[in-house]
């Protein structure tokens, strides 16, 4: 009985063994397979606004314009034939139009023709669309001067919620004149077809203006207005536009369905499975190298890691931390050092919502909490700022897969130097002279108890967080932080909330240029400086908003570098924030993969590639 | 003849049949199909009949441990089967039962003190002290030294176990019980002597029996009267002398002429009944019997006969009489 | 009670089972003698360094850690990693110490909650019978119609990271299958004439179920509950392992576990390059379970002969 | 007395052990007995003395952990003990066929009454599935099935329990064996349907001219169906004789004991006698003479020795120091008397 | 039995209602803004900060429960499970894309599970306490304490990382484009093994069945083990039964006795079980398919859970409830096929 089982157990290893030798399939020269984390949300390029999706959007769609290779300040024309600029008259000198000529002959991937009308369907419909949460301020902030389309017809109609304007989904009747002018007063006349050029008439000077239209920025493509329409998107009409505002993910007739200009046209696409792309024969820069190009979402680093070894996935996606493990893979690349448009910092609100909050201990500086505006002082911050270990941090935690910034901005943004003295070093004995100013020596002698967060599932925060706290108590054993992971969900609740006293967190590029980290970080509304309390917000208002109002208009580099290092040296002056670190990336690839280069605008680079260029060998 | 102690007139105990989507109740076991009879105080009666014939089921719902469907429980005075669980419960401690199988009928994880004590416990009677003198006397009494009454049932052989069960009656000082076929798990030896014991204790404690049995050799033996169920019906009810003497109902003449005597050279007419007894579910109209009856009559498949008195103390159900 | 000791002690399998356990519980026991801690919550496990890469076993502790521990005025005993560092520089050995401790809270506790929840609910639905028994089934029906591991892992994410939630959790999804046995097990001994006996007694329901149908219920259910401590185990470091359990640096194997996730396979040609990293938590954790099975297996064998071929 | 014909069986000094975790249960412990053509032997005693056993002992069905540790069992001239399993199977079903006490327990639930009675058949004949068929319902027909037919194709839980006995009878009987084991056939049954199965085996058992070992601890069942008796006490036959001898002459006081301490239809009596104590455990028998501890005539030899089956009269063969005195006690109560005088 | 029948199906849609009436408790506890989260993954989206409150707005965030509940319900009447955040797409379009690759890997493990656990427990009971029996029964109880997310990742490690035989995922880049694109490959079924059949593949076949060999492994090996165990105990507890003597003193030979007479009825139990298993390995799939990137219904449980994706999780669960119910009911009419005691009530 037993000699049976044993027997067939062999005989089908063997068979098993022979079939797959026999059958398995060698490396296809035209085919390349990147293995990487979490797919897109969408493909509706404007709705997209997460790295996954920019990603598949980059390789089908176009913009007008593209950065020039790994550049992030020179362009080079896509579907338009010309990159304005005040030289060629194409902007005007008040930096207020901008005229772009459209290119003839490009085709789309149902083989229509592009014409000046899809540039100007493409981005009217981006504005009237304006999803929540979605990236189109960029382009309403520009154009419109505001950060939602909602926002001008709360004003025509002079409503205070948006919602009041309908009743049962349907305009109410006094209003719809008020919103038919929404589109025909505003949106209409932002971008307007002269000839085979199309203009865009901005509301204010914006010197980021550029860097939002090229390509990697999934919300400037141009889409096929006929096609797009036959979708069931926007039918280009003045008084149906808010139908087609803010729809639900579902009700977005262009979320799965793409037909753009660019070098690879979707074959399928299964959310967080795989997406498959095909070389599209046509492409007016002509056809691309690669014939295919498979995406795997697969989230298990085990698994990337032997499909990569094994040669089944061409490109791999590599965290940081484990990427001593293929360092000396046989037959594979890794290339370090890319820079990215990220960066990780620790904030620290100078005032913080007390109500219902367990962050602060007793709520007061007796040893046993904090009081709410504890970060006011700029002796607790400074002190913090010199006890994170930088050093180590970069070299052990990530692998020294990572530069140091002196503020928000990243390299090679504007407001980034290398000026020593901008930087705070590890220092434990400047720490304890810090915090002793602090309030008055209370601090010092009465100690603090806080919770500092982390959102669960990153570990290297948490090894922030980590040193933060054992650092704290070498300084001073009264200071005790705990560490708390919670789920990103709360992390959002409480930051929102003004809960959070120290929080680790990152921002990551839209567009590559300083404004899109200045008012984030510093100015009196920005996404997270908003929420540094009201005292900041007020000190703001004199110290930083004015000096980043004037850098957004001026057309002057020089000028602009001038303003955003100020900025970097009052955020290192009042040590606004623990600037810990801006990771630098890398890409690993099967040797037999050519053509990669990194640009730090494209989505997903540089872990990914542009497949454009991309070819095997 | 002594005072009447319990009198069942006209018990029914159906049991519902459920079926179909709704688990409506498609029919009615008929367990106890309405029966009468009186016990008297002091003396044992017998009950005899094949398995499913009913008999458990009326002593169950005579006691209240089945509810009955229909029908009165006289006892003193009382309508038992009318009044509140939580009044029944009070009324236990005189109705006591002793059951058939002495290895399922105590807790194997109970020592034999509270098995025996618990019935004193639940009805708060005498302190912790003289409930263990109690449980003491009631063991020495049946037959078991109380020094054993710290140890646990699978201790005990089963005849010993009937005796703790009994014991376990007899704590309770109780009117009247049940012995629920309480012989016929033993083997022959034991038997007797837990029959003896019950007529003992009869005696001594002026107990009355519902004895039930199969076994109509030991129902001759122990019972004052004899009473004989068929298909939920009572056939038969008659002193034991008179009833063996003269068997009236061809059932009840059936089953005596079935018994195995222990002689080789015991001659009788053996009646054998053809076929096996029908379901409860759906008993034959008219006389529950009349298929089997070797004397049946065109009426007995039409009318269900009535249980007269035909001699004094005899009753019998058949359309013969 | 002493025959089933010395059943379980003549039979080779269930003694093998014992013998480790008796491992676990001495380490539990005497953990803070064999790995003293470093940080003031013991349970939260030794940094040997800052490095995120596994270090292999006998890797001194990093002096950037030294300087740490021994200016927070602790005395540092034990300087090198037994077992390695995990990822993230925990000390494999030191987790693994007092993890035994979590794993014994984390079976006994999340075991003896859900079983009382379910011999509650058996119990009353079985002995109730009527519709009573069919709320509870249908309700029982409706808990087990998530998966487990989905179910336990929705909750704790919605209570948060922490051993505490993982418990609820594990607890909220846990007690059906208790119930089940239970009912099942008390419909069949309610059949028994001592039932009856106690009735007739006039003893009332709920003496009932505690003195006469629990105690004679109850042994399948301990069996299966001595089986699930070890099960429990596993399924709060699957939770671990899916990033919803224990709060990160917690001495809890399925974290151990969980911090080798990413480094099973070492580089090609040395695949066994960070073999401690998952070595050896991977097997505390399968000595753990496996202890509680072969004891529970043989328990089963002894107590209950008529439990074999069910659930 | 039946005409003394071929002996078809015969056990000599069997003994049965069971290798327990508590120690060794001698469940038969010398064993002695022969049965002739046409004869039905009944083996009484209470639970536990055995009988059982040594009738699986006979066929060799003997439960984990039991084991014939001694003994021969003649059966038509050869040892069944030397027999190898597979000539023991051929023996099975076709010379022996055994009944057992729980007919619904004994018939395999999941499978059609027709199918198992026709397995002997198939088994130990050969037979094709029509030929068969048609066999096996002559056989339910003899047994005294209504409707063969429909019941051939019917599973065990579909029949009474009268009617399921009556299967097993027509199982064991399919092939003509020329002995049968009947192990309490009638103990389960109600005692009209135990009449019916009684009435029907005496008659099959003339008709098929089988012999037939008759295990029960019901003497009533035993005296209309045996023709011999051997009473077992603790694993060794105590007294065995014919059948008359036994209920009216018994010399052993434990035979003694049984008959008076069982209450009977054909008397009338007062107060029935009974036999102090319990039956031994088989793990640890008393010393001497096994049944010393409850019989009322035990000396001090009783508790030392034990007593040889002897024969006291013609074929009248008892295990008992003090034969003579239980005489004398059985004729004072007018044992034999008592019992004639019955009609 | 067809009243049976019909009323556990009439009992389904209770079920169905109490599991998403509980998944919904769950959920309630926690605030509006932290389920705002799902759909939030990128800070970047607060850059206006009214947008929060729109999106709570937007989604049906902030319905107090009993509304909130109802409103849910009515959608669920019309199949619309709402949007699922990890997945991308509407929940029941997520499940409908799912749900084959499951059940392919599902109905694949019911083969190891009733060969090897039913055949290897008949063994093991027959020679019961041999060696052979007692290096099954200690086989069987290590596999069951191996846990499976460390028993997956050693599949995987030792069968791909190192043998290269079975790859992750559901099939190799190469058949992807065959099965997916061109529309040359019919999808009758939704089993890519069956599918490539019927379409004459039998390269893309193969590449299926590599795929699935170590998921299926994976998700099977306690099942296995289980089996193994109850089958034992049932078959040693039928061997013990009376009518196994019967047929022995019939003469029956003692392999017809145990594969005829004892293992029908000892396997009435095991069929429960079995089901009952094979049921519980859809819950089961979870870590499985994590492991082996196998895109497949416990992959996404396993994301939507984590991510408090409750659209997706409700989905999940109503889905896995009727398949339960429906799974049972099977198994008990099956049950009862087997058993004439049952079939003929």
């Amino acid at each position: 009985m037993s000699r049976k089982v044993w027997t067939m157990l062999l005989v089908l290893t063997i068979v098993m063994g022979l079939g797959i030798g026999a059958l398995a399939q060698p490396p296809n020269p035209d085919r390349v397979v990147y293995a990487t984390i979490g797919g897109p949300e969408t493909l509706d390029p404007h709705w997209a606004y997460d790295t996954a999706s920019g990603e598949i959007i980059f390789a089908i769609y176009d913009n007008l314009i593209a950065y020039d290779g790994g550049s992030i300040e020179k362009f080079i024309p896509m579907l338009a034939t010309e990159v304005p600029s005040a030289e060629n008259g194409l902007i005007s000198a008040d930096g207020l139009n901008y005229t772009f000529p459209i290119r003839q002959n490009v085709k789309f991937h149902n083989g229509a023709v592009l014409t000046v009308e899809d540039v100007e369907y493409s981005f009217k419909r981006g504005m009237i669309f304006d999803r929540a949460g979605g990236p189109m301020w960029m382009l309403l902030e520009p154009l419109l001067g505001v950060d939602s389309i909602e926002g001008i017809a709360m004003e025509l109609t002079g409503v205070e919620n948006y919602s009041d304007i309908f009743v049962d989904g349907e305009v109410k009747d006094e209003y719809k004149e008020a919103m038919i002018k929404v589109f025909t007063d505003y949106v209409d006349k932002a971008v307007e077809i002269d000839g085979n050029n199309i203009i865009f008439h901005l509301a204010q000077a914006y010197s980021p203006f550029m860097n939002i239209l090229a390509h990697g920025g999934s919300w400037s493509s141009i889409i096929n207005k006929e096609w797009s329409i036959e979708q069931g998107a926007w039918d280009g009409k003045a008084d149906t536009w808010w139908k087609y505002h803010d729809p639900q993910n579902e009700e977005d007739p262009l979320y799965r369905v793409t037909n753009g200009t660019g070098p690879f046209k979707l074959v399928r696409w299964v959310p967080e499975e795989t997406t498959m792309l095909e070389r599209f024969d046509d492409h007016w820069r002509g056809p691309a190298h690669l014939k295919e190009v498979v995406y795997q979402y697969i989230n298990e680093w085990t698994t990337r890691k032997l499909m990569l070894q094994r040669g089944d996935a061409d490109i791999v996606y590599v965290p940081v931390t484990n990427m001593n493990e293929v360092e000396d893979m046989e037959g594979v690349e890794l290339t370090k050092g890319w820079d990215t448009m990220t960066n990780t910092v620790t904030n620290m609100p100078w005032l913080l919502n007390a109500e219902g909050n367990a962050n602060l201990g007793s709520g007061k500086l007796d040893g046993e909490g904090i009081p709410p505006d504890f970060f006011s002082d700029i002796h607790v911050r400074k002190g913090f700022s010199y006890l994170f270990p930088y050093d180590t941090f970069i070299e052990k935690t990530v692998q020294g897969q990572a530069i140091r910034n002196p503020g928000p901005f990243p390299r090679p943004l504007y407001g980034y130097t290398e000026d020593p003295a901008m930087y705070y070093e590890f220092d434990i004995e400047k720490a304890k002279e810090e915090f002793k100013l602090a309030w008055n020596g209370e601090l010092w002698e009465k100690g603090c108890k806080f919770n500092i967060f982390y959102n669960e599932g990153n570990d290297v925060r948490k090894a922030v967080c980590d040193m933060l706290s054992t650092y704290a108590k070498v300084v001073n054993p009264k200071f005790e932080l705990t560490p708390i992971g919670v789920q990103w969900s709360s992390y959002l609740k409480q930051f929102l909330a003004e809960q959070l006293p120290m929080y680790t967190i990152g921002w990551l590029a839209d567009y590559p240029h300083p404004h899109n980290w200045a008012p984030t970080y510093l100015g009196s509304t920005g996404t997270y400086s908003a929420f540094y309390g009201k005292p900041y917000v007020d000190w703001a208002k004199e110290n930083t908003d004015p000096l980043i109002d004037k850098a957004l208009k001026s057309v002057d580099p020089e000028e602009q570098k001038a303003i955003y290092e100020e900025l970097t040296k009052i955020a290192h002056d009042q040590a606004l924030a623990l600037y810990l670190y801006q990771p630098i990336g890398i890409h690993v690839q099967r040797d037999w993969v050519k053509g990669f280069y990194h640009s730090p605008v494209i989505s997903g680079l540089p872990e990914s590639a542009d497949f454009y260029y991309i070819y095997k060998e | 003849m002594n005072n009447r102690l319990i009198s069942v007139k006209n018990l029914v105990k159906y049991f519902p049949i459920r079926k179909g989507v709704f688990r409506t109740i498609a029919g009615w076991v008929k367990a106890v199909d309405d029966i009468s009879f009186d016990i008297y105080e002091g003396e044992t009666l017998g009950l005899v009949g094949e398995s499913g014939c009913g008999k458990s089921t009326a002593a169950l719902t005579m006691f209240r441990l089945e509810e009955p469907t229909s029908g009165e429980i006289i006892y003193q005075g009382e309508n038992i089967a009318r009044i509140s669980k939580k009044k029944m419960r009070d009324y236990r401690k005189d109705l006591q039962m002793i059951f058939q199988d002495p290895y399922s009928s105590l807790n194997p994880r109970m020592k034999i003190k509270n098995i025996i004590a618990e019935g004193l416990v639940v009805h708060n009677l005498l302190d912790n002290k003289k409930r263990m003198k109690k449980v003491g006397e009631v063991l020495e009494r049946v037959g078991i030294s109380a020094n054993s009454m710290d140890r646990f049932p699978h201790e005990f052989s089963g005849g010993q176990r009937q005796r703790i069960g009994i014991a376990r009656a007899l704590a309770l000082d109780p009117k009247i019980i049940i012995c629920d076929e309480a012989v016929s798990a033993l083997d022959v030896s034991i038997r007797s002597q837990i029959i003896n014991l019950f007529k003992e204790l009869q005696k001594e404690f002026n107990l009355t029996y519902l004895f039930i049995a199969h076994d109509l050799s030991v129902i001759k033996f122990v019972s004052d009267r004899v009473a004989v169920m068929y298909l939920g019906k009572m056939v038969e009810i008659a002193p034991t002398k008179k009833f063996f003497q003269k068997t009236m109902h061809p059932y009840a003449q059936a089953l005596v002429s079935a018994v195995p005597v222990p002689n080789p050279d015991y001659k009788r007419h053996r009646i054998l009944l053809p076929g096996d007894v029908p379901s409860p579910v759906d008993p034959p109209k008219g006389c529950h019997f009349h298929p089997r009856c070797p004397k049946v009559m065109e009426i007995c498949s039409k009318a269900e006969p009535e249980f007269i008195e035909i001699e004094e103390g005899h009753f019998v159900a058949c359309h013969l009489y | 009670m002493n025959r089933i000791i010395k059943k379980l002690l003549s039979n080779t399998t269930s003694l093998i089972g014992l013998l480790l356990l008796l491992f676990f519980v001495v380490i539990a026991i005497f953990a803070p003698y064999i790995a003293p801690p470093l940080f003031d919550d013991p349970y939260q496990i030794v940094r040997m360094t800052w490095d995120i890469e596994p270090r292999p076993p006998g890797f001194p502790m990093a002096d950037e850690m030294r300087v740490v521990f021994e200016s927070l005025g602790k005395q540092v005993d034990r300087d090198k990693a037994l077992f390695g560092t995990a990822q993230g520089g925990y000390d494999i050995f030191y987790g693994l110490i007092w993890g035994t401790r979590t794993a014994f809270r984390v079976g006994i506790i999340t075991v003896v909650f859900s079983m009382l929840i379910g011999v509650i609910s058996g119990s009353i639905a079985a002995y109730f019978g009527g519709w009573i028994d069919e709320l509870l089934m249908r309700i029982t029906d409706i808990f087990l119609s998530i998966p487990f591991l989905v179910a336990a892992m929705v909750l704790t994410t919605i209570l948060g990271r922490g051993l505490d939630k993982v418990m609820v959790a594990l607890i909220a999804f846990g007690w059906m299958g208790y119930a089940r046995v239970i009912r099942g097990s008390i419909l069949s001994t309610k059949q028994e004439i001592y039932i009856m006996a106690a009735r007739a007694l006039g003893v009332k329901d709920f003496r009932i179920i505690l003195l006469h149908l629990l105690p004679n219920t109850i042994f399948p259910v301990l069996v299966q509950a001595s089986m699930n401590i070890g099960s429990m185990v596993v399924t709060a470091a699957a939770l671990s392992f899916l990033g919803v359990g224990a709060p990160l640096g917690y001495a809890d194997w399925g974290q151990m576990v969980s911090f080798a996730r990413n480094w099973i396979i070492g580089s090609p040609g040395n695949a066994g390059k960070y073999w401690y990293a998952v070595f050896f938590p991977g097997i505390f954790i399968v000595l753990f379970v496996l202890s509680w099975n072969l004891v529970g297996d043989t328990l089963r064998d002894i107590l209950d002969p008529r439990l074999r071929g069910e659930l | 007395m039946v005409e003394r014909k071929q002996k078809i069986l015969e056990i000599k000094d069997l003994k049965t052990h069971f290798f327990t975790e508590n120690g060794i249960a001698k469940a038969v412990d010398g064993v002695d007995f022969d049965i002739f053509q046409g004869e039905t032997l009944g083996l009484v005693g209470e639970s536990g003395c055995g009988k059982s056993v040594t009738a699986f002992s006979v066929v060799r069905l003997l439960d984990y952990p039991g084991k014939v540790v001694g003994g021969e069992v003649i059966f038509k001239g050869d040892d069944l003990l030397q027999k190898s399993e597979d000539q023991m199977r051929k023996i099975r079903g076709k010379e022996i066929g055994m009944i057992f006490q729980e007919p619904m327990t004994s018939l395999n639930p999941v499978l059609t009454i027709g199918f198992q009675i026709s397995e002997v058949l198939k088994i130990h004949y050969k037979m094709g599935n029509q030929e068969a068929r048609t066999k096996v319902i002559e056989l339910l027909k003899q047994v005294g099935i209504p409707i063969p037919e429909q019941r051939f194709d019917e599973y065990p839980h579909q029949l009474s329990g009268g009617m399921r006995q009556r299967a097993m009878i027509a199982m064991a009987l399919a092939c003509n064996p020329s002995l049968l084991i009947a192990d309490e056939p009638t103990t389960a049954l109600d005692v009209t349907i135990q009449a019916q199965i009684l009435e029907l085996m005496k008659n099959l058992l003339k008709q098929f001219n089988s012999s037939l070992i008759m295990i029960t601890h019901d003497l009533g069942v035993i005296a209309e169906i045996a023709d011999r008796i051997a009473v077992m006490y603790a694993g060794k036959i105590v007294e065995h004789s014919d059948t008359r001898t036994i209920f009216f002459n018994p010399l052993h006081p434990y035979t003694f004991g049984l008959l008076t301490s069982i209450p009977r239809l054909d008397l009338e009596m007062e107060k029935l006698e009974s036999i102090p104590g319990m039956v031994p455990d088989c793990l640890c028998f008393p010393t001497g003479c096994k049944f010393h501890p409850r019989c009322v005539f035990a000396t001090e030899i009783c508790q030392r020795e034990e007593p040889e089956l002897t024969g006291v009269e013609d074929g009248h063969l008892v295990r008992c120091w003090y034969v003579d005195k239980v005489r004398e006690e059985s004729k004072k109560i007018g044992f034999s008397r008592r019992l004639s005088l019955v009609e | 039995m067809l009243s049976y029948i019909i009323r556990r199906l009439l009992m389904l849609p209770l079920i169905l209602l109490g599991v998403t009436f509980l998944i919904f408790c769950l959920f309630s506890l926690l605030s509006p803004m932290e389920r705002l989260a799902t759909y939030i993954n990128n800070p970047n989206v607060l850059k206006n900060p009214q947008s929060a409150q729109r999106l709570i707005e937007k989604y049906h965030l902030d319905d107090p429960f009993p509304a909130g509940y109802i409103h849910w319900l009515k959608s669920l009447m019309k199949l619309d499970f709402g949007w699922s955040s990890t997945a991308n797409q509407p929940v029941w379009e997520a499940i409908m894309q799912r749900f084959p690759a499951t059940m392919e890997l599902v109905f694949y493990s019911i083969i190891p599970v009733i060969l090897v656990g039913i055949w290897l427990g008949v063994i093991s009971a027959v020679h019961h306490n041999d060696l052979l029996d007692q290096v099954i029964r200690v086989t069987a109880i290590i596999g069951w304490s191996l846990p499976t997310f460390i028993f997956g990742l050693l599949i995987l490690f030792i069968f791909y990382g190192i043998l290269g035989w079975m790859p992750p995922g559901r099939l190799s880049a190469w058949a992807q484009f065959a099965v997916y694109t061109g529309g040359n490959f019919k999808h009758y079924t939704h089993f890519i093994t069956f599918d490539a059949l019927l379409n004459g593949r039998l390269d893309i076949f193969w590449d299926a069945i590599i795929h699935l060999i170590g998921p299926i492994i994976t998700l099977s090996y306690i099942s296995w083990a289980y089996l193994l165990r109850i089958t034992r105990s049932s078959m040693l507890d039928t061997l013990r039964k009376d009518y196994i003597r019967t047929a022995r003193a019939k003469g029956v030979e003692e392999k017809k006795v145990i594969y005829l007479h004892a293992q029908k009825n000892a396997l009435i139990p095991v069929v429960t079980v079995a089901g009952m298993m094979i049921i519980g390995m859809l819950g089961g799939v979870v870590i499985t398919e994590t492991v082996f990137t196998y895109p497949g219904m416990g992959y996404w449980a396993a994301t939507s859970a984590q991510q408090l994706d409750y659209g997706s999780v409700i989905g999940f669960a109503v889905l896995f409830a009727f398949i339960m119910v429906v799974g049972n009911l099977i198994v008990d009419v099956s049950y009862a096929l087997i058993d004439p005691r049952v079939r003929l009530e």
